[in-house]
């Protein structure tokens, strides 16, 4: 059953201490920010969280990281330019790095989202990234044994939301929302607009209602080069 | 004798060697110079991890959009004929063997097409891996961009890779500033010369190599 | 002493304990005549495993369309907030638990909630799966819907199934035209009786069944 | 590449004996009838089709086993109420059978499509249709070992493609298309139109153009009642 929240402080109100939450965006294409940041007011604390990245500038994630708020990160990719907030706490030993090749990553969680209870991938086979997993030999090559990734919360964005959860995304923010959504126990999810039920085609929607638990409305504003931007 | 390649006559060389109307992953960095390089008869379609097929060049002006970017979490634009998909199958696209080729730098290349290309190895960095094993494993063809020595002159050709390995056995070819690089099945093949003998390049490399089939050219 | 129930009473009794807002798939055959009694004010969103969310009833007239069909090949229609998608989605959102209950028909179910309802193991019979064995482990509440007796008079309900299984301990309730039946893990509860007494019914079936924790009544 | 014939028989002209071929559809729906009734007119011999049924009435696929031209079908409902050309040759022990649930049907092709060398699911853990098959506990519950299924050919029906390949479906012939265009060394599909390249919005197309290597036409013609039905 979906729930329509006014605000994303309610939206996220039932993530508790010690929470698994995933948290979508390649970046910032797709980084539900405005959840991230109520989260961040709520408090929450010894979270995992799984996300491709470890945070951009000192918003979002970044700032979550930067509080403390976060025991332990599964990501791909945590070392950018502007990560500093991350480094940080990595250096200080105050964050657990669990680093992930961006496909398996995602295999994971589409894995737990499949009910699929493991996976044979040839990604990271023969590397530091393997150590310790069970490895197997098919038709040749050598493959890695991976498991799913499953959360008790997923925060993600959204294009449009219509009454029953059906979304659609845009352009490259899709990216990891579709799998995010249905890899977690509630699944929460910031829009830029909630259309009428029925108001998408059902051809066209990415991510159907069933995984969706949670919607709310964040406007984005149309910045003066064309370009989407989120309101604060 | 000719000279040695700058980065962009490396890159235009990448380029010549993509097959017409393939599909191709320029990670990021210095390989995405070799969509410069790549001409309309060629028909190359790009694809970036993120989830697109069809990407077009470098978003300018009024074309930048935060929710259009490519692997280096740079603005991009978008072809007609570009698709968009989610992670996961953005990758089961690259695991599956769907793309053609995929343009990789590196630190280190091994004689039996090794590579390393993600982390030093020195436990002051922090480690970042990104797609770049799900690439090394997943085109059909792994071609490596790179320079031939290191700052210290020591060749990143080797024997055996000292850096951390991305992936095993999976590069095909090796673009250098001196020497453009086959892995074969019976070893690695020179396969053309710059600013250097294949004498001189086997005495920097310090590893068996075989010789050109052919005689070396200067195509870039 | 009340009467056993007609298919269409049963249909409507298994309807009554779909929860409000569910997602449901109805398998094929008679399960799919829950349909008819869900409520609107139930909410029930149904699913088909041929790639569909926001199933609506039967088509008729000029309705028939042979792109829209459900998982027994009949025409369909499509309501508002509808969604389509891929097989290998259909079957993740099952395995993957997203579907509140689904409703299956059984050859036999076991006391320890095994359900057989594919195949007699006749080997003159052809055998077909579908996506039963998918359903059975899928849903978080598997309903079985069947005559409590064989035409011979012998209990479906079984200590151990004969039949070749279709998924292990997965049943969670049983409805039957004698009795609704809940799977706990300290046995078979009988919930209700219909045409017959509790005592009656462990005679028929032969099988320790734990007794009602409320009067029988009649809902259908 | 993509290459656009001008015939379906042009367009299956490589099928040779013995290939393994992915037949898309669920029942008649998305059954690619003309590209099969193609293939029998090739006469190609001793094939291996993965299908979901194994054929309807005296048409596509059922016609080809008719003709004996199958010697192994993979699928999971090969049994109804008009399949009797598969009937007669299974009773005539004429065609290898191997029954498979339809969910395993699906993640196996989609294994395939994906690189993915195996993987751990709980359908059909316990049951006759798991037999000789590795299996494993997983968080207390019991999965399957099940491998790829890798085709030479795909043979699918979509409802429009562009000049570069890519596809949308209409409604439920999607089935089995999309994964099944993945999973084949050369896709081959009948659309009911071919639109100019840029003529399908980028965040609706559901097969990438990367997975399809034919495309062919065959026009869709409405009938009566609205829906659609293929010009034979």
């Amino acid at each position: 059953m979906l729930t329509i929240h006014d605000d994303v402080d309610e939206a996220v109100s039932e993530i508790t201490d010690g929470a698994i939450v995933l948290i979508g965006g390649f970046g910032k294409a797709g980084q539900p920010i405005e959840l991230i940041e109520a989260l961040l007011r709520r408090g929450s604390r010894n979270l995992t969280v799984v996300s491709n990245n470890a945070g951009n500038g000192t918003v979002g994630l970044a700032a979550l990281i930067g509080a403390g708020r976060v025991a332990k990160i599964i990501c791909s990719f945590p070392r950018q330019s502007d990560s500093e907030l991350f480094d940080a706490k990595f250096r200080a030993a105050e964050i657990e790095l669990e680093l992930v090749p961006q496909g398996n990553l995602a295999e994971r969680i589409r894995a737990a989202g499949s009910g699929i209870g493991g996976f044979f991938t040839p990604t990271g086979y023969g590397t530091m990234l393997a150590a310790g997993k069970e490895t197997r030999m098919i038709d040749g090559r050598g493959f890695v044994l991976e498991s799913p990734i499953r959360a008790d919360f997923a925060l993600i964005k959204a294009l449009k939301a219509d009454g029953v959860g059906n979304l659609v995304y845009r352009k490259t923010a899709r990216n990891f929302g579709p799998i995010m959504a249905s890899a977690a126990a509630h699944t929460i999810v910031q829009v830029s607009e909630l259309v009428e039920t029925g108001g998408l085609d059902p051809e066209n929607v990415v991510t159907p209602g069933i995984f969706v638990n949670s919607v709310v409305v964040v406007p984005a504003q149309i910045t003066s080069n064309g370009s989407t931007e989120v309101a604060r | 004798m000719t000279e040695r390649l700058t980065r962009n006559q490396l890159a235009r060389l990448v380029a010549q060697d993509i097959p017409s109307g393939a599909y191709v992953n320029l990670g990021i960095g210095q390989p995405t110079l070799v969509s410069d390089y790549l001409t309309p008869s060629q028909n190359v379609t790009l694809h970036t991890e993120n989830g697109m097929l069809g990407m077009g060049p470098a978003a300018e002006g009024d074309e930048l959009d935060e929710d259009l970017i490519n692997a280096g979490k740079i603005p991009v634009t978008e072809l007609p004929g570009a698709s968009y998909f989610h992670h996961a199958d953005s990758f089961g696209m690259m695991r599956g063997g769907h793309l053609d080729v995929c343009v990789l730098g590196a630190f280190q290349v091994s004689v039996a097409g090794d590579l390393a290309n993600w982390h030093t190895g020195d436990p002051n960095d922090i480690p970042a891996v990104g797609g770049a094993m799900d690439l090394a494993i997943g085109a059909k063809d792994v071609f490596v961009m790179m320079n031939l020595l290191t700052r210290d002159g020591r060749s990143k050709l080797v024997e055996a890779c000292t850096y951390p390995l991305t992936g095993v056995g999976c590069v095909t070819r090796i673009f250098t500033d001196m020497a453009v690089l086959l892995v074969t099945p019976d070893g690695i093949r020179v396969r053309d010369t710059y600013g250097c003998t294949f004498e001189e390049l086997l005495r920097l490399v310090d590893l068996p190599l075989l010789a050109p089939e052919r005689e070396s050219m200067l195509k870039a």
